[in-house]
């Protein structure tokens, strides 16, 4: 039996398989379908301060094996987390990291020192790229000074695991990466959507309700994996892998680039199992090449 | 019953006219609970244009040979190769999904009203109606008398009304200028309608005028289709709530439709 | 019969599809499939000063929805262009542009002083973008001020139309389009493919001999959609659009954001007459909504 | 014949044995002087997962009945989806496209040596050159017997040898193992071959030690499939030429695999 476990960080997973922020809800959605306690760990909704609305419907666009969204952090605001779905997560034994996103730095801080309390949540992904918020997100996302200051002032108050989630929509993602890590992130992951966009040419309108939306799935893998593999090669924090995961060889592919772990998102709105058959498949993959655990194939892609 | 994603047998398609299919779908765990207007989430995989799954109403459930069928209006990529399915096929799908219409307490009188291929979510209803000792009308439009199907089998549920188009079958025009929505209107005690959101909210403006308890089960597009995309909101009452959770069937009163 | 002609600063384009350089080889490779002359135009493969090899094989990967490629500008350099490539094309009765790229300003200067000469060349191709070799290409296309000075040295030696390629490697493309739209582009087209990977599972390796390679097709065409919007937005000069167009709507939607033409590019992999269909496709959407030209749609999308 | 994208018609569709199927399909185009060693490159439709066209050997011609027949090794998606292809179904098809084999001036005996799928590119040529009345001799290797197909059909152009790594049919081991390899190899004025790389390689040692003239027909991953993507490459005496156009068989001297 290859072993799956893996740490990042002082983040002790049981496999390296988690599930994406804004494509697993808060985890329960999934309860009818799969066994969470299998999973590496969730990474739950998009998390502002304040509670959001988000965007106007339409939200969503299929494009060639791909989808966009504008979802636009649709969530009940920290405090509404905290007081009522926190409780509902404690059962679960696996690793739950809140994604948390903000206009500003102090919306960053003041959410980040909210989740600091709960006990069962052992990390943030601080999510610095989100394309769908007018106000922020992705603008810190995209200039090494804007992505330092955010991750700078998190840095300070928040005491357990620090994610950072990088954004693609960048000239040169690995500078990026060093200056987040450089400010104390405990592990980077990537990538977010893609900025993109969808029109309806027969009645001539955006099919998105914000004109551009965020770009996911298969059609980004190629993309991501570049990604991925320049940051994994320019930082010394865990790189966790995500864009457009569909099954256990798209994962092997990350862990190859040099993912520690990866993350699996619009998979999810296809088969709601999928993490499962990832799981066993990167079990399967490993035995059958005869490794002993994942990190035999950690960054192991042959030049 | 619990969401499953199940590769469930096609058992037969018939196709019903040049652009609808009915396709029997059965299911290896046992079916049970089914309530009308709910749905279920197919995943098109013959197709290079298709990636997400497509949603379809729940058309007919039979407890005994544990299937399920799907009645399919082929309009776009998806529509079309899940038309053309063949029996030994398996599809997968994702199902039972959404809170359905509601069935009243007490004996009343109710109009269901359909327009194109909305009238595939009113089949079960109007059989849980009529089983339930309910009075029930159907008013089913479209544009063209062939766009109208299975009308034998909902007259066995209670009146069948027609409205087309053109004219070639039942009063001509929208459901709307049948004369069911005359001074007859406040006879019936809730009215259910599914179909294109116009032809809803023109039937929604009677019910709100004669204040008769009215179900609305809405077509937006989703992603996941259980709860987890928050692709799919109306806006209600209450803020964005999913189409796919919440819905896809809402009480008028909980939209914001009225202007 | 709806007009399909239309002006790019004074290059006449009998309809508005053009074929993307390095993917219509230089035209004559179609004399078996299609008659060239009902082109709008086509740009001929990228031609650099000396003859480049290109990169050792593999160079292709096939993606969702896309493939990667590292030809790494194979040519027999502009003199071989000259000499023997030019007396070949110049009994096309289209416009025949010649993409250009170069490791140094230098090298652009002198490849874009030889096609100066050529008469039945109307235009160059500025390649400020791509992504598979190593020296240059897309370094220019990344950065304003690198932009700025080739597009201004190729300009002062170029007297024709001159068209600058944009990649879509960058933070802000706008930026970009703004500072060559500055120094003298006539017009400018994007995007170039985006910078990706491909990793066999099995073998461990990187499918392509480069590692990384240019991502092209329908995957890239929501991005191309929101590259092109922001670029036609932010510039006032004609804006030629491409990335993963496949079909005639493809073609209207790139239209509706703002592009005056359109470059099929992958699209003539899978169907070599495809260009035929979307000039076809492109006359009969403008009659079924009743517009009189082409202009109509042009940058017409409803907000 | 000019290269043409066509809709061929599926006319039959033979499975050979679990993995290999055989499509005869009728061009609308008359069809002549389809040169041996020539392919085809074809779309797949209905599978998700492929997006460029996949190319094949044009394994035979019959001009009367205007159809050229595939033979396919199913060994991922593409390949899957088109040997389930149907009768009346229609395929995406550009050909023929690239240089094939040359047939010898003057009588001589030829040696053929098949790997794997590589002998559908033989099957033309075996009977072009028995047509112009050169001894033919056809060897065939495969992983077991049940790998090798056609056999039947091979020896009405000449002897047929086998080789089959588990030793199931013919000589065990590799194509390079059998007897035909010995002394014997210096009677044949040809050796033509397609199959793996490593078994071609191995094949035209014994054509440079011997100083036989050899052919060999290449597999590289192609995009176009008609000299305009570069993507087909092959590194030759000259530089990069497209397997493409320039190939897929070349003359082992323009290779550059004597190191
Ligand atoms: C809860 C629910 C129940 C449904 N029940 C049925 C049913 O029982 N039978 C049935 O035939 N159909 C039903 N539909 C509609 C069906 O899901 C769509 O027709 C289908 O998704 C279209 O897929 P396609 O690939 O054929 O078309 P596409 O190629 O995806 O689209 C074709 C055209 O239709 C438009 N379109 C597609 N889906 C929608 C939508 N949901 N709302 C508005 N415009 C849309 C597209 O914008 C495009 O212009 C239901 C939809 C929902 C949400
Ligand atoms: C000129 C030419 C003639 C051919 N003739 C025939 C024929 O007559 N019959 C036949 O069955 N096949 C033939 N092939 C091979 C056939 O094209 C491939 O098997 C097919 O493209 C694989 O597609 P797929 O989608 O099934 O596999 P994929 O899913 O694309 O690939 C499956 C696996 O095979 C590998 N692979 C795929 N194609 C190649 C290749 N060309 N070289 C090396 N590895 C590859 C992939 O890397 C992957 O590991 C020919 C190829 C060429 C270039
Ligand atoms: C509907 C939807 C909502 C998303 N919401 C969030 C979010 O709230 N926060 C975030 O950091 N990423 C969000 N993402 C991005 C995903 O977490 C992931 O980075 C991206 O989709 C790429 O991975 P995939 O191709 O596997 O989906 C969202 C993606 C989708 C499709
Ligand atoms: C095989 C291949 C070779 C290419 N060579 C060039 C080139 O030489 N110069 C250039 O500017 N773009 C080149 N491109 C990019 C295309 O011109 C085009 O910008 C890109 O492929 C996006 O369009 P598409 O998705 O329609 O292919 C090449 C693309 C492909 C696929
Ligand atoms: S479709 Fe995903 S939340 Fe409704
Ligand atoms: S496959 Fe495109 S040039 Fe050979």
């Amino acid at each position: 039996m290859a072993e799956l476990n893996i740490e990042i960080a002082g983040l002790r997973l049981k496999n390296p398989v988690l599930t994406a922020s804004g494509t697993f809800g808060y985890g329960t959605e999934f309860d009818d379908f799969i066994e969470i306690n299998t999973l590496g760990g969730i990474i739950v909704k998009g998390t502002t301060l304040h509670p959001r609305q988000g965007n106007a419907y339409p939200r969503m666009a299929e494009t060639p094996s791909g989808m966009l969204n504008a979802v636009g952090l649709q969530n009940g605001g920290v405090k509404y987390f905290c007081e009522h779905i926190y409780p509902k997560l404690i059962g679960y034994h696996t690793h739950i990291l809140v994604n948390v996103s903000g206009s500003t730095v102090e919306e960053y801080i003041a959410c980040a020192e909210q989740i600091n309390d709960l006990e069962y949540i052992t990390g943030i992904e601080l999510n610095i790229s989100c394309p769908n918020v007018k106000e922020g997100g992705m603008a810190f996302g995209t200039s090494c000074p804007a992505a330092e200051s955010v991750v700078d002032a998190v840095r300070r108050v928040y005491k357990k695991h620090l994610m950072v989630k990088l954004s693609p929509n960048v000239t040169d993602i690995a500078e990026i990466a060093k200056s987040v890590e450089g400010k104390g992130a405990d592990s980077i992951s990537l990538i977010n959507t893609i900025l993109a966009m969808a029109i309806h040419a027969e009645s001539r309108k955006p099919v998105l309700s914000t004109i551009t939306g965020g770009l996911s799935g298969p059609a980004i893998k190629p993309i991501a994996l570049r990604m991925v593999w320049q940051v994994a090669n320019a930082v010394k924090v865990p790189v966790i892998g995500m864009g457009g995961i569909m099954n256990a060889t798209d994962a092997i592919e990350f862990f190859l680039a040099g993912a520690s772990a990866v993350q699996v998102g619009t998979a999810n709105f296809i088969d709601p199992t999928i993490t499962q058959h990832i799981i066993a498949g990167i079990e399967d993959y490993l035995e059958r090449h005869k490794f002993n655990s994942i990190k035999d194939i950690i960054g192991c892609l042959q030049l | 019953m619990k969401k499953t994603v199940q590769d469930l047998l096609v058992i037969s398609n018939r196709r019903l006219n040049k652009d609808h299919a009915l396709l029997v779908l059965k299911s290896e765990i046992p079916l049970d609970g089914i309530v009308p207007g709910q749905f279920a989430n197919i995943l098109v995989e013959n197709s290079q244009k298709t990636f997400l799954r497509r949603p379809f109403s729940i058309y007919q459930v039979d407890y005994t040979c544990n299937t399920i069928s799907i009645l399919i209006k082929a309009i776009g990529e998806g529509t079309k190769c899940l038309s053309d399915s063949i029996a030994g096929q398996k599809l997968s799908v994702i199902f039972p999904l959404g809170k359905g219409f509601s069935i009243p307490e007490k004996k009343s009188k109710a109009l269901l009203v359909g327009g194109g291929v909305g009238v595939a979510a009113l089949m079960i209803l109007a059989s849980d109606l009529h089983k339930a000792g309910h009075q029930v009308e159907i008013l089913l439009g479209a544009r063209s008398a062939s766009d109208l199907v299975e009308l034998d089998v909902f007259s066995k549920y209670g009146q069948v009304h027609t409205t087309t188009e053109d004219g070639t079958l039942g009063t001509r025009g929208f459901v709307t200028n049948h004369p069911v929505f005359g001074e007859d209107i406040r006879s019936f005690d809730k009215i259910y309608t599914c179909g294109p959101e116009p032809m809803m909210k023109a039937v929604s403006k009677f019910a709100t005028t004669y204040k008769i308890p009215c179900e609305v089960s809405l077509e937006n597009t989703m992603a996941c289709g259980y709860g987890v995309c928050l692709c799919c909101v109306t806006q209600t009452t209450d803020g964005h709530k999913c189409v796919c959770t919440e819905g896809p069937v809402f009480d008028l009163n909980r939209l914001k439709w009225q202007n």
